[in-house]
């Protein structure tokens, strides 16, 4: 380790050692100015992670304020730990999502299993019980053992640490690109129950008040993990291992537990997970945000190695964390909740008036620093954005209609894609029913998890299709919303609101920035239309190497009420004889499509046009039909298009096939990726009520007992295949690939 | 019936059980901290899932250490029921009331999903209201359910028909497609499939429900005799 | 100080797949040359000397740290270097 | 034929949850005496003997067996006994 104490502030400023913690020149004279002196070595590493993107938000801010984030519904929109939307009957529900991303590039197993734990305990660090998991994947193809080892260990951190807490991981997505060969996005979503009048926020308010840390001790893990997060994955990232955090999902079910109980006490004023940068940044916002200040001494503070610096005390990322604040003389009540559970808790410090935040050890201050030039006073820069220089040449781009040989073929194909193909290798390695809420496992558009006690259930979606955001960050952005839409409204949920994360490369490259910009602005358009405010979010940056941005990648977490369990519905068809629909119309749309990757791997061209009226028209109007009892069940098309929905649908009730007649070019019909399109099951003896309800339905065939794919065009059979053949295809595709 | 469900820390389908047992089947029950616990009071006592103490070591091997443990065996002793589902049927084999050991899933990684099961015995206390051979849907969510035990165990299992699920298609590795026994006398239960996550349609299967009905059934009627 | 390592493996007969993964995973990377892979657990405890510190450590193993239905164990003591 | 034992431990000041439960469990146990505890891994691997035995080892700890960014290892190299 760095031997600090002989690193005099001089030093620092000679040698530009800051420049290493990732602060610029203008931040280094900024904090001068804030302190009126030089700082030492411990305050400069304490502004580096608190100005660091991961935390301070200091280039996306000026984008996130874009998003709409107030409806009377929102109990508490962005700011906290993790956003709150009242659900009726005093209960609300809390999410959000973060990515784990760098961490998990260099050490695959913790670094996913890590992010899992660090947005659990932003969930009921709320005082919320975590009730689901879902995680949003990225991988580079399949192709090299590299990215096998990282697909697999990724999936088996999340596994390794969801399964232990006894939190259902209920559902996700996973898509493959090579812009994430190297760079592979780990997002995990946390979702939490809590009563009205449970409700932590994250505060040291009370003058004289006592903050108690709780949990594991402090060692040198992730040191510097948040600055890391926010700096290109060099091309050596060995170097950077020392920072990578190990969890320990035991210790975090006991914190769960006992943080649970310890939110009954009204000796609790405030309390927050220590999550990136640690006890700088708990500590510190905590006083921010209650305009108080903060005194500690970190000769209290629990480590579990010798000889721990100020430096890596404030700074350590260790896992398993817990900051809270303390009505004074009332420390001992919590104690014991946490001595129960074998967890310890010590008083560290205390909360001040003046609003400074000031670090002693060993009887002589490490740290002296007003609180609001860490948090509320970061900078904030307004970066310059530049079209990317493809943009007008692909919307130039004339649209055609690729030729496809044999619609049979392709089909088999796509199935077998492995953002297409079944991800049961995936989520088959998690709990995906603890707590006994889960009615819809993993497997269907969106997960269902019902609330005991009450007559509703919840729905989860994560969603985002980074291929046209990459083509058109504006349409792509509006399309990742209001896909998740939909996946929840195929349920026969009502969305709620949104969490978003926004995975995206180098800011400071107007083309990447300009990316940002543009679909931000079209996911607030589609929040807005779509009644879905944003109440969480987390970026991640710099997620690029060798110079390569990854796709443009701003995953959409959504959460949406069922208002009766009666309301749930299947993703896949359910008997044969039911009636098979269609709403919507294919138009010539393949830029960024499956298709397109298949045939030409690469994309290019237009996105997929979307019309937010239409799409909420529809929405609204599928909800009501299945509200009122007609549909039996509800898919929307995604990649793929109808082929690939058609199939999927047959794929879950065993016995069944489909018989269906289309009209027009074939290759549109089936593989075009029109958007605000679903397919729908309906019995015959709703025939009627149904269409008159959704006008733009059309029938096209039948649910049948032959276990066939069938496709007829203007008399002639397109696609005669085996349903059990197919299945196997899209069943066995990723276990294949893995070999 | 009064139920006891021990909770040891990192258990985690505690409140699982406690739910199916107290809500969907309407006994008394209650979560039982496994430290300063009495359990002479309960009828029947409930080892959930979960991974006590992180399944660090071995699965169930910390927990089987504990002082409960004692108590639990005690019970045991005078014929009163045991169940152990997952980490409870590891605690079980770590403690010795069952024989044998649960080794890490054959394919190495964790699973969870809907399994089929056949009920081999139908003369236990936890099973009458099967048929002999019912095929019935449990969920399984396991990493380390690969029933282990050497050729004499196992033919002693087979004798005493202690062996009461099996797999119809074995996911783990398990010796004899082995999912559930009983120990010789017949009120010590472990089973790696979870019958609580499986007792309301809505969730997929309620097949568990006869078990625990089955139970609190025979316990009745014994009681009743016992106390006529 | 004492430093203790305590061997815990498998016993003959008892399946190992993570071991029959390990070594088809080394094949497939083109060590051919393994010809069997059998993994087990190395666990170093540090022990305050004492009276029967062998016996009490066989106790250790009999009792936790090693399950006899499927697996063995071996000790070594040593005395604790100071670093 | 080469009987080659792996040691893989976790690096020095990494966190090791399951050192610490055996540790704990131990003391609760009335072994009072164990102050410490980590755990690692042993494996066990049969080798035919080539040239660069011990180079070709070394790889194989490297791509696979252990984990270089969280882990340590070792490894001992014997002619195997025939039993
Ligand atoms: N990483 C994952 N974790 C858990 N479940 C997943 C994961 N990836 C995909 N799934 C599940 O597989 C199903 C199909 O996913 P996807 O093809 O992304 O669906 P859609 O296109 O409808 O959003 C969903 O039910 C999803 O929850
Ligand atoms: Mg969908």
């Amino acid at each position: 380790m760095l031997q600090t104490h002989k690193i005099s502030p001089e030093q620092i400023e000679r040698e530009k050692l800051y420049q290493d913690m990732g602060l610029s020149d203008q931040e280094f004279e900024l904090i001068q100015k804030i302190l009126g002196r030089l700082p030492n070595f411990t305050e400069t590493g304490i502004f580096s992670v608190m100005w660091s993107e991961h935390c301070s938000y200091k280039t996306s801010k000026p984008l996130l304020k874009k998003f709409p984030t107030k409806a009377p519904h929102v109990l508490q929109g962005p700011g906290e730990g993790a956003g709150i939307i009242d659900i009726g009957d005093n209960q609300a529900v809390v999410f959000k999502i973060e990515s784990h991303n760098h961490p998990s590039a260099v050490e695959p197993y913790q670094g996913a299993a890590t992010g899992v734990g660090g947005i659990i305990r932003d969930v009921f660090s709320m005082g919320a019980r975590p009730i689901a998991l879902m995680n949003s994947l990225r991988f580079g193809n399949l192709t090299t053992d590299r990215v096998k080892y990282l697909f697999s260990e990724v999936v088996n951190g999340i596994a390794g640490y969801g399964n232990c807490v006894g939190v259902p991981t209920v559902g996700g997505e996973v898509q493959f690109d090579d812009s994430y060969e190297d760079n592979p996005l780990v997002n995990a979503m946390c979702i939490g129950l809590i009563n009205h009048d449970e409700i932590q926020k994250g505060i040291a308010a009370g003058i004289g008040n006592t903050v108690l840390y709780a949990g594991a001790p402090t060692g040198r893990d992730g040191i510097h993990g948040a600055t890391f997060a926010s700096d290109d994955l060099a091309e050596d990232s060995d170097k950077d291992r020392p920072a990578v955090q190990v969890g320990d999902p035991f210790m975090e079910k006991l914190l769960i537990e006992a943080c649970l109980e310890v939110i009954h006490s009204d000796a609790l004023v405030g309390m927050q997970d220590m999550g990136a940068a640690g006890l700088t940044s708990s500590a510190s916002e905590m006083a921010s945000k209650a305009g108080t200040g903060m005194e500690m001494n970190l000769d209290l503070v629990p480590q579990r190695e010798q000889n721990m610096n100020a430096y890596e005390l404030m700074l350590s990322e260790s896992q398993e964390r817990m900051l809270m604040v303390v009505k004074k003389g009332r420390e001992q009540e919590i104690i014991d909740v946490f001595e129960k559970y074998g967890l310890q808790a010590v008083a560290v410090g205390h909360v001040v008036e003046e609003k400074v935040f000031r670090i002693t050890q060993h009887g002589e201050v490490q740290a002296e620093i007003p609180v609001d030039a860490l948090a509320e006073e970061a900078p904030v820069y307004h970066m310059p954005s530049a079209e990317a220089h493809y943009y007008k040449e692909f919307q130039a781009m004339e649209t055609e209609v690729p030729t496809v040989e044999n619609h049979a073929e392709m089909l088999k194909q796509l199935l077998q894609q492995p953002t297409i193909a079944s991800k049961e290798w995936v989520y088959d390695q998690y709990d995906s029913m603890v707590q006994t809420n889960t009615v819809v496992t993993p497997g269907s558009d969106a997960a269902v998890v019902r609330i005991k006690g009450v007559d509703k259930a919840l729905a989860i979606t994560t969603d985002c299709n980074s291929r046209y955001i990459y083509l058109d960050p504006e349409a792509g952005g509006k399309i990742a919303v209001a896909e998740a839409a939909r996946n929840i409204v195929c349920s026969g949920a009502r969305p709620l609101g949104l969490t978003d994360g926004l995975n995206f490369g180098n800011p400071t490259n107007p083309e990447v920035f300009w990316q940002m910009e543009k679909s931000v602005e079209g996911m607030s358009k589609a929040c807005s239309e779509l009644g879905t405010p944003v109440i969480s979010g987390n970026v991640s940056l710099y997620n690029q190497s060798k110079g390569k941005a990854i796709f443009p990648t701003p995953i959409v977490g959504m959460v949406g009420l069922h208002e009766s369990l009666a309301h749930i519905t299947p993703s896949f068809f359910q008997v044969a004889g039911d009636l098979i629909y269609v709403i919507g119309e294919a138009k010539e749309e393949f830029g960024g499509s499956e298709l397109q990757n298949v045939l030409e791997g690469t994309y290019s061209g237009k996105a997929p046009a979307i019309d937010l009226q239409v799409e909420a028209r529809r929405q609204m109007k599928l909800l009501e039909a299945i509200q009122q009892g007609m549909v039996e069940s509800a898919h929307d098309l995604a990649e793929g298009g109808l082929a690939v929905a058609l199939a999927e649908s047959v794929f879950n009730v065993l016995g069944l096939g489909i018989d269906v007649e289309l009209d027009g070019d074939l290759t549109v019909q089936l593989f075009s990726e029109t958007q605000s399109r679903f397919l729908v099951s309906v019995k015959p003896e709703n025939k009627e009520r149904f269409e008159s309800v959704m006008i733009d339905a059309v029938q096209i065939g039948v649910v049948t007992a032959d276990e066939q794919m069938v496709v007829h065009s203007n008399g002639h059979q397109i696609i005669r295949e085996n349903v059990e053949n197919l299945r196997e295809l899209w069943k066995g595709a990723i276990p294949c690939l893995l070999k | 019936m009064r139920f006891a469900v021990v909770v040891f820390p990192g258990s985690n389908c505690d409140r699982d059980m406690y739910h199916a047992v107290k809500d969907v089947l309407g006994e008394e029950a209650e979560l039982v901290w496994y430290e300063n616990s009495n359990l002479a009071d309960y009828d029947g006592i409930l080892l959930p899932g979960g991974f006590s103490y992180g399944d660090y070591l071995r699965s169930g091997a910390v927990a089987a250490t504990s002082d409960v443990m004692k108590q639990v065996k005690e019970h045991a002793a005078k014929g009163k029921p045991v169940l152990g589902v997952c980490n409870g049927f590891q605690v079980l084999t770590e403690t010795g009331l069952l024989p044998g050991a649960l080794m890490r899933n054959e394919k190495l990684s964790f699973m969870c999903h809907q399994e089929e099961l056949i009920v081999e015995n139908n003369q236990t206390m936890f099973t009458t209201g099967y048929t002999k051979g019912e095929v019935v849907r449990f969920p399984i969510a396991h990493g380390e359910g690969n029933y282990f035990c050497d050729a004499q165990t196992l033919a002693d299992l087979q004798t005493n028909n202690q062996i009461v699920l099996t797999y119809r298609n074995n996911p783990n590795g398990s010796v004899a497609d082995i999912a559930g026994i009983i120990n010789k006398e017949g009120n010590v239960l472990g089973m790696m499939p979870h019958p609580e996550r499986a007792v309301e349609s809505l969730l997929g299967s309620d097949d568990g429900l006869t078990l625990f009905k089955s139970l609190v059934q025979n316990w009745r009627e014994s009681h009743y005799v016992a106390n006529a | 100080m004492r430093n203790v390592t305590v061997f815990v493996t498998l016993k003959q007969g008892v399946l190992d797949p993570q071991g029959k993964a390990i070594q088809e995973s080394l094949n497939s990377l083109g060590y051919q040359e393994v010809q069997g892979a059998r993994v087990g657990k190395y666990i170093e405890l540090q022990v305050e000397d004492g009276p029967n510190l062998e016996a009490r450590i066989k106790e250790m193993c009999d009792k936790l740290l090693a399950n006899p239905v499927i697996e063995d164990y071996s000790f070594d003591v040593e005395e604790a270097v100071r670093s």
